[in-house]
């Protein structure tokens, strides 16, 4: 029966959660939390679950009321599939572990319930979101998602309603966007179903009604993905939600609109139509290398660590656009590699700002000093693994996605996007050495020498904090030593049809 | 010519609709217009999988008397209907997330003039 | 700003109603939406709707058959979002009942 | 917010005309199977009942025919009428809302019509539940923080 339900399970077990938290929250508010958990837990477990059945069998589509696909709606559990839903599930259980504390300390007591149902549906819209083979289906997920976060961040600090405010009108303009393409696709094909339409549209042809209608599709994910053009919502939102949500949002909430266009182009429309009859791919590339620059110098210029972050999520994102835009099966490894890099290394960072937050009450890069080495040296320690990961030295996991996207780069002979990721490199390093030269090499100044005579008490976040910190940043590592087996076994096999 | 537009008037009347709405989002300063441009933009959309689903032959897609039809031309495709079913309980929903943001801003700021606020997101340090 | 954000705007349109011309005319029996079986040769849903909604279903409102039954998941979705709505408002501007300021 | 209770007209109109509204909001839902209807209009229909009360009574005494706290655990309580019913169709062995293999009827097109009815009822609770709820908090006083 479960092996039979597998592939929606994940999904299921989320909306379950989320339904059943506020009813469950009427006997004891405390256990929101830990029904959370636990959702998360089974879910990550049936997922990486999912991904081995997955890559013994290959791919599995499952109809939801036993309609096949053109009458009812289907999930597509494919290995490409499988793999983001463990990535997404397992990054925030653990982001998870270390919210109890950190929310505790930012958000009311009775305003907790409400949060983690949200919690539990915005997860359910990505995995949602990840799986299903149909597009109105995906808009329903999308927007689930969607509006969840825009709690999610409205939950935050003073400024939080007017960011989650502004992210509202954006992303609902980009949902409506997203519906019209649909809308136009529907008409001129006369289905819903991906795969459907992926046999539909060659024997139609080229049409102005195709073109407007992919447009449109990638407009919308892309306002939610924060393309470069379209990124204005991010960097407030981020900031000023809380850290819970900051952490639970950065590594995979943008993620979802890059596998969404991801998953239009290559898989539905196909690499010789995005390149060759409608060239959207280059466009893309160019977007997204525009981005990587605009995000990295921006990035150097904040003060505030969480700002600085987000400047650099619209950076990173960048990438992954970058990778997909390649339509080659370098860039798309290292597209989808990145999805998963990035997700450790920004959730470690996140975490880490979290803990500072926490401990520190604010995260201004400006107030940083060799103090903080002291009183929190392994939180410290974990920022400099993430930072080093950023950068991309060669045992984390940042070093081996570049790798892959320069290996596409030079496969398209396009030099010029070599030079941006290079250059990338060289800015992401002046930003996060600027931090690690704060805190480690710094000497102390004339004001604290008071403070010398008295030595400085380590105050360190307590265990359930610190443990899912460490557990990522030594992940930087372990996931970097391991990338070919990922790559090899993995997502080799999920390249699009035709590569 | 004349059976391009015979055929296309609808769809262009409401894109222009569309773009009416956008144009509330992006021009109007206060966030309550914003809300309304919004509103328009998705009703927009709404309008244009109805006016897709239509047939000139057709009638409801309720069937009459429980009796199968043999051919489809009698009834108008009930698909975007349902699809739209869907949407609208998704604008109602983010109407409604959009007021409690704007009751919480006003709440707070007594304002809810866009540039106003964006000079409270800029200046003020915490 | 403002002049160059409403020529956008109006580029926008002209490319929607350039593209709309290549959609089949309103009300066209014969267009791809109404055929019984898709160009690729696949069943169309619309019409598989029109002629069995009521065998399946035993239900004459095709709308509510597809609603709740062929495409279910859909409206579940749909529940999801407006409970996400109240939970957001709860959140957002729900006092704390009395029992807690103690 | 301020009651009107001291306007006999509305007062007494609407409070003749809410319960005709509430009994048109169940006939839509369950008759969503013969002609235009199903959960979403009638539970609209449903709370539009309850807040023309609330309108025109007062949110005091408005609670006497729906109290504000109600709103979320019923609006999930409908949600998982909904999820119940596909989950029981796993139960049973089949994919998830698949009311084939619900235990309900003998033919399998009722079997399909009740499974519709069930869906249709929780999608009416929730909608109704969730835009009360909704309004409540929307006129709610300002919080303390």
């Amino acid at each position: 029966m479960i092996k039979n339900n597998a592939p929606a399970l994940a999904p299921l077990i989320f909306l379950f959660a989320g339904i059943i938290i506020p009813l469950v929250a009427l006997k004891l508010r405390s256990l929101a939390y830990y029904v959370a958990l636990a959702a998360t837990l089974a879910a990550t477990i049936v997922s990486i679950f999912n991904l081995f059945s997955v890559l013994e069998t290959g791919p599995i589509r499952y109809y939801f009321g036993g309609w096949p696909p053109p009458i009812g709606i289907e999930y597509v559990l494919d290995p490409l599939s499988a793999f983001l839903t463990a990535v997404i599930n397992g990054i925030t259980f653990i982001v998870l572990i270390h919210a109890g504390k950190i929310v505790e300390k930012e958000i009311l007591e009775h305003r907790r319930v409400p949060y983690y149902a949200l919690v539990m549906l915005f997860l359910c819209g990505c995995n949602g979101i990840i799986l299903t083979g149909d597009f109105f289906n995906l808009y329903v997920f999308l927007e689930i998602s969607s509006l969840a976060l825009y709690g999610m961040v409205a939950a935050g600090d003073k400024k939080a309603p007017i960011s989650a405010f502004r992210y509202l009108i954006m992303g609902t303009v980009g949902g409506g966007f997203y519906l019209l393409g649909v809308g136009f696709l529907y008409f001129h094909t006369g289905s819903l179903n991906m795969a459907d339409i992926k046999e539909i549209l060659p024997v139609l042809g080229t049409n102005p009604v195709v073109i407007v209608a992919l447009s449109l599709m990638i407009l919308g994910l892309g306002i939610k993905m924060a393309l470069f053009p379209l990124h204005g919502w991010l960097p407030d939102a981020y900031t000023h939600a809380p850290s819970a949500s900051s952490s639970i949002m950065a590594p995979i909430g943008v993620k979802i609109g890059a596998y969404g266009i991801l998953r239009i182009l290559l898989f539905v429309f196909g690499i010789k139509f995005v390149t060759q009859v409608f060239p959207i791919a280059q466009i893309i590339t160019w977007l997204s290398a525009a981005g990587i620059i605009y995000g990295s110098i921006m990035a150097i210029s904040q003060d505030e660590m969480k700002r600085m972050l987000a400047y650099s999520s619209i950076s990173q994102i960048g990438y992954i656009g970058l990778g997909i835009g390649l339509a080659n099966p370098f860039g798309i490894i290292g597209a989808v590699l990145h999805i998963l890099n990035h997700g450790l290394m920004k959730a470690c960072l996140f975490l880490v700002a979290g803990n500072f937050r926490m401990k520190l009450g604010h995260s201004n890069i400006n107030d940083f000093n060799d103090t903080l080495r002291k009183k929190m040296p392994w939180t410290t320690a974990a920022f400099a693994a993430g930072a080093l990961a950023m950068v991309g030295i060669p045992p984390t996991v940042g070093f081996f996605s570049k790798w892959y996207l320069v290996l596409g780069t030079i496969e398209n002979k396009s030099w010029h996007f070599l030079v941006v990721i290079l250059l990338s490199s060289l800015l992401n390093a002046v930003y996060f050495f600027r931090i690690i030269e704060k805190i480690y090499f710094k000497s102390q100044h004339g004001s604290q020498v008071n403070e010398e005579k008295q030595p400085i008490k380590r105050s360190e976040v307590t265990a359930s904090m610190l443990v899912p910190t460490l557990v990522l940043a030594v992940a930087l590592f372990i996931f970097g030593l391991l990338n070919t087996l990922i790559v090899k076994g993995v997502l080799m096999k999920a390249l699009p049809p035709g590569m | 010519m004349i059976d391009v537009f015979v055929g296309h008037y609808s769809y262009w009347f409401i894109l222009v609709l569309l773009v009416i709405g956008l144009y509330g989002i992006i021009f109007k300063k206060n966030l309550v217009k914003k809300v309304i441009g919004l509103s328009i933009f998705q009703v927009a959309i709404i309008l244009f999988y109805v006016a897709g689903a239509s047939k000139w032959t057709a009638t409801v897609p309720v069937l009459e008397h429980g009796v199968q039809p043999e051919v489809t031309v009698q009834y108008i495709n009930p698909l975007p209907h349902t699809l739209m079913l869907t949407a609208i309980v998704v604008g109602v929903a983010i109407s409604g997330v959009a007021f409690a943001l704007i009751i919480r801003i006003y709440r707070r700021y007594r304002t809810l003039d866009e540039d106003t606020l964006l000079k409270y997101m800029n200046d003020d340090k915490e | 700003m403002k002049y160059i954000n409403a020529f956008i705007l109006l580029v926008f349109l002209s490319l929607l109603i350039y593209a709309s011309t290549g959609l089949p005319n309103r009300g066209d029996i014969d267009a791809v939406v109404n055929r019984d079986r898709s160009p690729s040769g696949t069943q169309n849903a619309s019409s598989y709707y029109i002629r069995n909604a009521y065998k399946d279903t035993h239900t004459p409102n095709m709308v509510t058959a597809i609603l709740a039954d062929y495409r279910a998941f859909d409206t579940l979705g749909e529940e999801t979002v407006i409970l996400t709505a109240g939970l957001i408002c709860f959140l957002l501007l729900r006092k704390r009942r009395k029992d807690d300021e103690e | 917010m301020k009651s009107n209770a001291d306007n006999p007209i509305t007062t007494l109109i609407s409070s003749i005309v809410a319960p005709f509204i509430l009994l048109f909001g169940m006939y839509i839902i369950v008759h969503g199977h013969y002609s235009p209807g199903g959960g979403f209009q009638g539970g609209a229909m449903l709370a539009a009942s309850v807040i023309l009360l609330r309108l025109v009574l007062g949110s005091e005494i408005g609670q006497l025919q729906f109290k504000s706290t109600w709103g979320t655990p019923l609006g999930s309580l409908g949600v998982l009428i909904y999820f119940g019913t596909g989950l029981a169709a796993v139960f049973f062995g089949g994919t998830f809302l698949n009311y084939h293999f619900l235990p309900i009827a003998q033919e399998a097109s009722m079997k399909r019509s009740f499974g519709i009815l069930f869906v249709e009822i929780g999608v009416g609770l929730a909608v109704m539940a969730i835009l009360i709820a909704i309004y409540d908090d929307l006129l709610g006083e300002e919080p303390d923080d």
